[in-house]
């Protein structure tokens, strides 16, 4: 595939309230950087991210989407994750199954002590989705110019 | 059969039993039963029929019927019988309104099947052993009914009715071998350009009538997400490629571990789309990751997605699984 | 830019003035600061906020007012939460006028006229009385029975006050459902109140308001002896196009959009009942 | 449309440094909804929060929007700031650009780029927000603790002690649990009974403690701070108020040949008994498997004999309905049953016993009176095999025992041989193990002394097999240390079983809608932060109910859950997080899934009327969530299926338009 | 009229598509004829008919109407319509042909025109195929439709060798001029109509009796208690609507892309039970009601509104995808017997 040399991809990263979101400030604390294409938006929990969430990202243009949260046995809730582990499962099989590149939906348990897991992180899975290039067969042409 | 089913539909009624009977009501063709509410015995005797057309899942109808006046007989086909489990865990119908007749059976016919075969014009069917003999406007001609059968018959996943109140037939025993994710399989083997493609050529055809939903039995709900202008996902049509996935996706997602591969979804698709190979596809992975699970087959079991263990794979399962890029 | 009647012109909003809690007037000029169509009273525009909806509105202003046209519109959905939330000087969009209108100048002419309004009912209707008194000498006896909920509820009711009423040959008559202190006029509910009146059956009646009041208010002037061919209603269904092109808003054979929104009640006994 | 603020931070340099923060707020200036927009040195500071609250004021804003550092950091700073203007504290959002923007791109034009488009997405979901007000429910200032052992009877004390009424409920005759049956306690060779029994007393006595014994659990409405429960006071066939606990009547009972309990059926008791002599209440408990009269009419001698005239044969049980603000889960554990365990020959021979057993045979209380018999044969045991780890640390794929370890038994049977091996000095005390585990205080000192000072044979290797024969227990085993094969005969094998939770905790889960491990653990609210909170609100864990553990844990948990609760009962109301779930009603089917996913228990039925068309009436089953219990996960919005349930401060449609900003 | 041999069908498809886009029904992955442009190698669909009817071709199931761009309180309003540009649809049946002319009524005559519509009208050529073999489920003769002599620019007939055509308009003598045909004899293909008319005349529902519906029929019609059963098991699905060459409702809906809000309209359904439902109340409240408007639409309003022109061409769509198997025939006979 063709890729433009100065494109950027768009990359949502939905984070947990209790673990990822403090990872990500710990990352900031400790000045460790990754791309600015990365924005976080703040769930109280990762099992709070509704399929149609990724869906509509991808829909509005993102190019690769990523859901933080506690480790396993770590919720905040006791047991969101383990609903949003079995739930991204079957989501991304489900896109898989639909020929639509796996590489660019991800699941990571990042703790609020793991900043540069956090940072590490968000650098590899920018640099996996610009590798793959645009998203196409989950865009919608409408909210394209 | 039709004639046991008739007069135990008749005894029902007579008996005080039931107040009226739910079943398949003759249309102007052989096959174009519609299901319909009968009250009189005279009704029955006059337009009760049970054929291999009588294919229709009946169970949703039992959500409204339940909830009426007076109880209701109803006719559960095994696979039907799952969906009907599965609404009263969901405690959408109301059992004790329902006389339940389980029926055996042994597989249902699909007029587009007979008609995709290049017969037309069919006027009329009489099942001769294992072949249909069917009249048409243009001559005789014969299939055999293997041939004829709806998909999920093909592959029928079990011949046990659940729940019911008696059984007409013997009753049957569940098929894991069935072969019904053999489609899945064939098409998990595909690389990520072809599956694309192969659901692009599908779902491209999708004409938003919203009949998969309708005649879904876990599409139960008061107000569909993609109905309420206040989802913010609300669409009437396709309106872009996306939004033709994203209608399958959701509502394979929302039936996810509720959906009982009763395939009315494909029988009614007036496109022809194998929308059943997106539910399958879930069950499929539920079987694979977290323990064999049919939806409907008892009482008490939740399910996967509404579930869980400290052990369960992780979402990283999937780069290892399906096709390379 | 392509021609149809579906695609809007572009509007700006010059004025907003707070009626009640609920109801709010808004003054629409074109984009090119002049009034934007004429329009017949009793006929509707549809108003919308592109991304938000699209709305038919009953236009409140006479057609004798020459610069702007105004709508009195009630929050209750989406489209009028946003209008309500906006401030002078926004473009909306607007397309129109439709519907039929009434016939201020065939059949009401030398009629006596009774117009009954209840609440935000009276938007429709204003755009009748201030014609009709624009061209006084047109038409007989001019009354107007007007309630609301409550004082607070009353649409144009300094207009009422300030003009209406100061007015000769036209009578106001308002009353509220419930006593107020501030209140020293008729309370009671608006078809009482009209039975009360015992209004002549030789009038033109036009009723607007919710369908409680229609009903009673149609029982009363039933029981009173008027002819149903001298009553009229303006009715309001779901629409999308306003040009009898979408199908939602028939009743029977006849478009509320394009055979209405103005019916007779000699006319609405055609059609199934089903608005 | 709200009317929008929005105040960009410098943070001094931190953020100005790397965003340019006037371009920020001219960017943000211009979105629908924006009235004022402006950039600010220390937003946080008193200037910066004054210079919030008169904007407020002053332009009526509806919503306010700040650039700055992390929420985690200052959203309540600002919350309360916007309170303070008359603003509702939820119609705040808060754009992370510092840890997530200046901190992290050093590049200008990238980080400001960025910040427009958190600041952008912050708008947006504010323009969804609803003004939103934390819940108040009142709070019964009355504690339930289920179960009487010691980790109940401590966490009573406690509550009590801080002047709140408690109901201990023990479903048996008499509190005291499994404490009040063992002998001595490790590390410190302590009498059970001496330290157990003056607390059963002082509950006993105690003005704020009320002991519901022989009573169950029937059923538990309601939430944190207004739980209604049901209680059901078996009939123990005598007046409470009465009885005297005289005895008399137990040296008349006919029927002497019941298996004691208490002594873990190595002796007899009679149908009328008191379990020991220690019990409190001390009350007399009809044992209506036995007794005579109640099985067969005949008999009626204890009613004769009781001078207070407290047997009442027509006793019912009885339901007593109660209102707690706290429920404290302290149901403990038991041995499990070694049926499954036959290569230990522990149904074959009466000599091979449980630990517990072999702790009432070493009981001065016991059946032998304290001295060490075997229960065959009434003679002393001269070689003694202890086995450890019998149902602990197993094979998941073995089906029987458990996967977890028991913690109590390295210590117990130190103990045990120890104590032989002091008695008994003529004894051989083999003790075979997998691992010996003794972190605690004293515990490996403790362990050392009875290898060391006792000389128990301390073998590493599991015993294979135990067969009675001729009087003697020959056990085979292996020395995985030398690796060879052993053969000892034995006169009697000790078994320690693995503990599990009380069969009775987990139908109380379901009733408590507090959850539970495959175990029948109870889970904890955290597991590192919160270990004596059950994640239902308003239900806490004492004792090995949560978890296998020794006595000082039990007691030290029981304190740590008596504080929890105390802490709960001095508030007179409850401030909800009003950041819960939200079901609308009208959307709601009613199929449960949401209540299969919620972790609190906070999600009920209801049956309610909805206007149907035409004028009718249509009866139907919808959610409700009680916000006191809603803790604002979030899993039941993704579980149901027709989107009825969104979640309050992070909606549904509030995300997707952060979404929507984020990427367009 | 016109000839061309079977075996150079595609050479004139050639020829047609080297001007204009042609539009031809053709097979999918799963047998579902469909109109699609011609290209090479496209094989004409054996089917007597497309899943979907030709009225998408000018009535299409979205159409974007106009885009808007929002800035603070400015509007800014952007065109959205693409030139269309010339196309033939070549194979339209008898009674797609005429569904043509009951949506012209409401979209090319009716006032204000729809010029959305009246572009693609305009600059399409219909070439209809009279039916060589009709299916049970047709009854376009109750229409008084003749599937031997179909309407259309150019009608044609087909025998075991060839292709028949016959330019009905100047668009259709147009088309033919330019393409490769050889002449025929004016009743070149009276032996197929002669054919097509002894099957019609075997048709199963061919004596579909409509007496009773029509103008003026809605105070005899509404209230008849049959509706209420007919009505019971309908899923109230679009499935019918859509497949429908005649229903015409659409929705009129704003998308907010984020850069441009684009306004289109889309085919809707009368039978779904948000189509009349407002704020304050709901005219058709229970599927009975939606399912009566949709039959008395077209058998009593239409032709009440159009000079008595049902609204409905007998095509069998609904007969074979409604998932209940409730039609216009069931209805037609359960309302339409004598009481």
């Amino acid at each position: 595939m063709q890729v433009d040399k100065n494109w950027t991809p768009t990359i949502v990263a939905f984070c947990c309230n209790w673990c990822s979101y403090a990872g990500a400030d710990l990352s900031g604390n400790n000045r460790l950087s990754y791309p600015a294409n990365v924005k976080i938006i703040r769930i109280p929990c990762s099992c709070r991210l509704n399929p149609m969430f990724i869906l509509r990202a991808f829909q509005r243009g993102a190019d690769g989407v990523i859901l933080c949260g506690c480790h396993p046995g770590d919720c905040h809730y006791t047991t969101g994750n383990y609903y949003a582990r079995r739930r991204m499962t079957l989501l991304f099989s489900m896109l898989d199954y639909l020929g639509i590149e796996k590489e660019r939906t991800r699941v990571e348990w990042v703790s609020a002590a793991e900043g540069a897991k956090f940072a590490a992180t968000m650098n590899e899975f920018v640099e996996a989705v610009t590798a793959l290039g645009e998203n196409k067969r989950l865009e919608d042409f409408r909210c394209k110019q | 059969m039709q004639a046991v089913i008739k007069k135990k539909a008749i005894e029902l009624l007579e008996s005080g039993t039931v107040n009226r009977v739910l079943g398949w009501k003759a249309g102007e063709f052989f096959y174009d039963l519609t299901p319909a509410v009968f009250t009189t015995p005279e009704q029955i005797e006059k337009d009760f029929v049970y054929s291999v057309f009588s294919g229709a899942n009946m169970s949703k109808y039992l959500i409204d019927e339940s909830k009426k006046e007076g109880k209701v007989a109803a006719f559960i086909k095994p696979c039907d019988g799952y969906s009907f489990v599965q609404l009263q865990k969901e405690h959408r119908i109301v059992r004790e309104n329902i006389y339940a007749v389980g029926l055996a059976c042994d597989g249902m016919c699909d007029m587009r099947e007979i008609r995709e075969a290049g017969i037309k014009g069919v006027t009329s069917v009489e099942e001769d052993g294992e072949t249909l003999k069917i009249g048409t406007i243009y001559g005789e001609k014969t299939m055999a009914k293997k041939d004829a059968l709806l998909e999920r018959c093909v592959h029928c996943k079990s011949k046990k009715v659940v729940d019911c109140d008696e059984m007409i037939g013997e009753n049957g025993e569940e098929n894991r071998d069935c072969g019904r994710f053999d489609e899945v399989e064939k098409l998990e083997a595909m690389s990520p350009d072809e599956r694309f493609a192969f659901w692009r050529s599908q779902l491209s055809r999708c004409i938003r009538c919203n009949a998969c939903r309708e005649v879904c039995p876990a599409c139960s709900c008061v107000k569909c997400v993609f109905d309420n202008p206040n989802s913010g996902i609300a669409q009437k049509a396709a309106a872009s490629d996306f939004e033709e996935n994203n209608f399958h996706i959701i509502r394979a997602f929302h039936v996810a571990g509720r959906c009982t591969d009763c395939g009315e979804c494909s029988r009614v698709c007036p496109e022809h789309i194998p929308l059943h190979l997106l539910n399958r596809k879930f069950i499929k992975d539920m079987n694979e990751l977290y323990g064999f699970y049919q939806a409907g087959a008892d009482f008490e079991s939740k399910p996967p997605v509404m579930n869980y263990t400290t052990g369960d794979a992780e979402p990283s399962i999937v780069y290892a699984r399906g096709g390379d890029k | 830019m392509y021609e149809d009647a579906l695609i809007p012109k572009l509007g700006v909003v010059t004025q907003i003035r707070v009626e009640t809690p609920d109801v709010k007037t808004f003054r629409v000029v074109g984009a090119d600061g002049k009034k934007p169509f004429v329009h017949i009273p009793g006929q509707c525009a549809m108003l919308s906020i592109p991304g938000v909806g699209e709305a038919l509105f009953s236009i409140t202003s006479s057609p004798t007012v020459e610069e702007y046209i105004e709508f009195s519109i009630k929050k209750c959905g989406c489209v009028t939460d946003w209008l309500h939330s906006m401030e002078p000087g926004q473009n909306v969009t607007i397309r129109g006028p439709y519907g039929n209108g009434f016939p201020v100048d065939t059949d009401f002419v030398g009629k006596d006229l009774l117009f009954v309004a209840g609440g935000i009912g009276l938007a429709p209707l204003h755009s009748v009385i201030n014609y009709c008194r624009a061209h006084r000498e047109k038409y007989g006896q001019i009354d107007v029975v007007y309630g609301s909920r409550s004082m607070g509820d009353l649409v144009d009711y300094k207009e009422i006050l300030d003009d209406w009423m100061k007015e000769d040959g036209i009578n106001v008559h308002l009353t509220i459902d419930n006593p107020q202190p501030e209140w020293d006029g008729h309370v009671g509910f608006v078809p009482n109140y009209v039975t009360e009146l015992k209004p002549d059956i030789s009038k033109t009646v036009v009723m607007c308001g919710p369908p409680v009041m229609i009903k009673f208010t149609l029982a009363g002037l039933m029981d009173l002896g008027f002819d149903r061919k001298n009553i009229y209603t303006t009715l309001e269904l779901r629409m999308k196009c306003a040009i009898g092109r979408c199908g939602r808003c028939n009743i029977g054979s006849k478009f509320v959009c394009k055979d209405g929104p103005v019916f007779r009640f000699d006319e609405l006994d055609e059609l199934p009942n089903e608005y | 449309m709200q009317r929008i603020g929005v105040f960009v931070c410098w943070c001094g340099s931190n953020i100005a440094a790397t965003v340019d923060v006037e371009a920020v707020a001219d960017a943000l200036s211009k979105e629908p909804g924006v009235v004022f927009a402006t950039n600010y040195q220390y937003m946080c500071s008193k200037s910066g929060q004054d210079m919030i609250r008169e904007k407020i004021k002053e332009l009526g804003l509806t919503g306010v929007v700040i650039c700055s550092c992390s929420p985690r950091m200052h959203e309540a700073t600002f919350r309360k700031t916007c309170e303070s203007a008359g603003l509702n504290p939820y119609m705040v959002e808060i754009a992370n650009i510092r840890e997530q923007v200046s901190w992290v791109h050093k590049d200008k034009a990238v980080g400001t780029e960025k910040a427009i488009i958190l600041g952008r997405a912050a708008i947006a979901k504010v323009q969804l927000n609803t003004p939103l007000i934390a819940g108040q429910t009142p709070v019964t200032k009355r504690a339930l603790v289920i179960g009487g052992g010691i980790a109940g009877i401590q966490t009573a004390l406690d509550i009590a002690d801080a002047g709140f009424p408690v109901d201990i409920v023990e479903k048996n005759p008499t509190i005291g649990g499994k404490m009040a049956q063992l002998d001595k306690t490790f590390p410190t060779l302590d009498c059970a009974a001496c330290i157990l029994t003056p607390k059963m007393v002082d509950a006993g006595q105690n003005e704020n403690i009320r002991i519901l014994s022989y009573s169950e659990i029937e059923d538990v409405k309601g939430y944190i701070g207004n739980f209604d429960v049901k209680i059901r006071r078996k009939a123990r066939y005598v007046d409470e108020e009465k009885c005297t606990g005289c005895g008399t009547c137990m040296e008349k009972c006919p029927m002497k040949k019941v298996p004691n309990e208490f002594n873990m059926g190595l002796d007899n008791r009679t149908a009328i008994y008191i379990p020991f002599a220690q019990a409190v209440p001390k009350v007399a408990t009809i044992d209506a498997n036995y007794c005579l009269k109640l099985n067969t009419g005949k008999c009626g001698i204890c009613s004769k004999v009781c001078l207070a005239d407290a047997v009442d044969y027509e006793q019912k049980d009885e339901i007593l309905e109660e209102k707690y603000g706290a429920i404290v889960v302290a149901t403990g554990f038991n041995p499990i049953s070694l049926e499954k365990f036959d290569e230990f020959a522990y149904s074959q021979s009466p000599d091979v016993v449980s630990s517990l057993e072999f702790e009432r045979l070493m009981n001065a209380a016991g059946p032998t009176g304290g001295t060490l018999l075997r229960p065959s044969d009434k003679t002393h045991p001269h070689t003694i095999v202890f086995v450890q780890c019998v149902g602990s640390r197993c094979d998941a794929s073995a089906e029987k025992g458990k996967e977890y370890c028991s913690k109590i038994c390295c210590m117990y049977t130190a103990k045990h041989a120890m104590l032989t091996r002091e008695k008994y000095p003529d004894t051989e005390v083999y003790v075979f193990y997998i691992d010996v585990r003794t972190p605690g205080k004293g515990f490996d000192e403790f362990y050392r002394r009875a290898v060391e000072q006792y000389n128990v044979h301390y073998i590493k290797g599991m015993v294979g097999k135990v067969v009675p024969e001729g009087g003697k227990l020959k056990v085979q085993a292996s020395d995985l240390l030398d690796n060879r094969q052993i053969h000892i005969d034995a006169d009697m094998v000790v078994l320690a079983a693995a503990i599990e939770p009380d069969k009775s905790a987990r139908p109380l889960a379901t009733k408590l809608t507090a959850s539970m491990d495959t175990n029948d653990f109870f889970t904890e609210a955290h597991p590192k932060l919160r270990p004596v909170e059950s994640p239902t609100a308003g239900i806490f864990l004492s004792g090995t109910c949560q978890g296998p553990k020794d006595i000082p844990e039990t007691v030290a948990q029981a304190g740590a859950a008596a504080s929890k609760v105390i802490s709960l009962l001095v508030k007179d109301n409850l401030v909800g997080n009003p950041c819960v779930a939200k079901p609308d009603e009208l959307m709601c089917n009613g199929c449960s899934s949401c209540e299969k996913v919620c972790p609190y228990g906070a999600i009920t039925y209801e049956d309610k009327p909805f206007r149907g068309p035409n004028r009718t009436t249509l009866i139907r089953r919808v959610a409700v969530v009680n916000p006191a219990v809603c803790q604002g996960c979030g899993a039941c919005t993704v579980a149901c299926p027709s989107g009825a349930m969104d979640l309050l401060g992070f909606s549904n449609r509030q995300i997707m338009a952060e979404v929507d900003a984020i990427c367009k | 009229m016109k000839k061309i041999s079977k075996a150079k069908i595609d050479e004139l498809f050639k020829a047609i598509s080297a001007k204009e886009t042609l539009y031809i029904p053709v097979d999918d992955s799963e047998g579902q004829a469909a109109f699609i442009p011609y290209a090479e190698g496209l094989k004409m669909s054996e089917d007597l008919n497309t899943v979907r009817s030709a009225k998408d071709l000018f009535f299409p199931q979205v159409e974007s109407l106009v885009n808007f761009k929002m800035d603070g309180k400015h509007i800014e309003i952007i065109d959205a319509a693409t030139e269309k540009k010339p196309f033939v649809i070549f194979g339209v049946r008898a009674c797609d042909a005429r569904s043509f002319d009951i949506l012209d009524r409401v979209f090319y005559y009716a006032e204000p025109k729809d010029s959305f519509y009246i572009e693609r009208r305009d600059k399409s050529t219909v070439v209809t195929l009279a039916c060589n073999a009709p299916e049970e489920t047709c009854f376009c003769g109750a229409f008084g439709i003749d599937p031997a002599e179909p309407a259309g620019d150019v009608s044609a007939w087909q025998d075991g060798e060839s292709f028949f055509f016959k330019a009905n308009t100047e668009k259709g003598e147009a088309l033919l001029a330019g393409l490769p045909l050889e002449d025929a004899a004016d009743d070149a293909a009276d032996k197929v109509k002669e054919d097509i008319r002894k099957i019609t005349a075997m048709l199963p529902l061919k004596d579909l009796d409509l007496s009773k519906f029509g103008p003026g029929k809605t105070q005899e019609l509404f209230n008849d208690p049959a509706w209420a059963t007919l009505s019971e098991s309908c899923l109230g699905c679009g499935t019918c609507t859509f497949v429908c060459p005649t229903c015409q409702c659409f929705d009129i809906r704003d998308f907010d892309g984020g850069k441009e809000i684009r306004r289109y309209r889309c085919w809707d359904s009368c039978m779904y039970s948000d189509f009349t439902q407002m704020s304050a109340g709901q005219p058709r409240p229970t599927q009975k009601e939606r399912f009566r408007q949709r039959f008395m639409h077209k058998l009593v309003y239409y032709p009440d509104m159009h000079e008595g022109l049902f609204s409905c061409v007998g095509c069998g769509r609904c007969l074979r995808k409604c998932p209940i198997h409730m039609n216009i025939v069931k209805v037609i006979k359960t309302i339409g017997e004598e009481k």
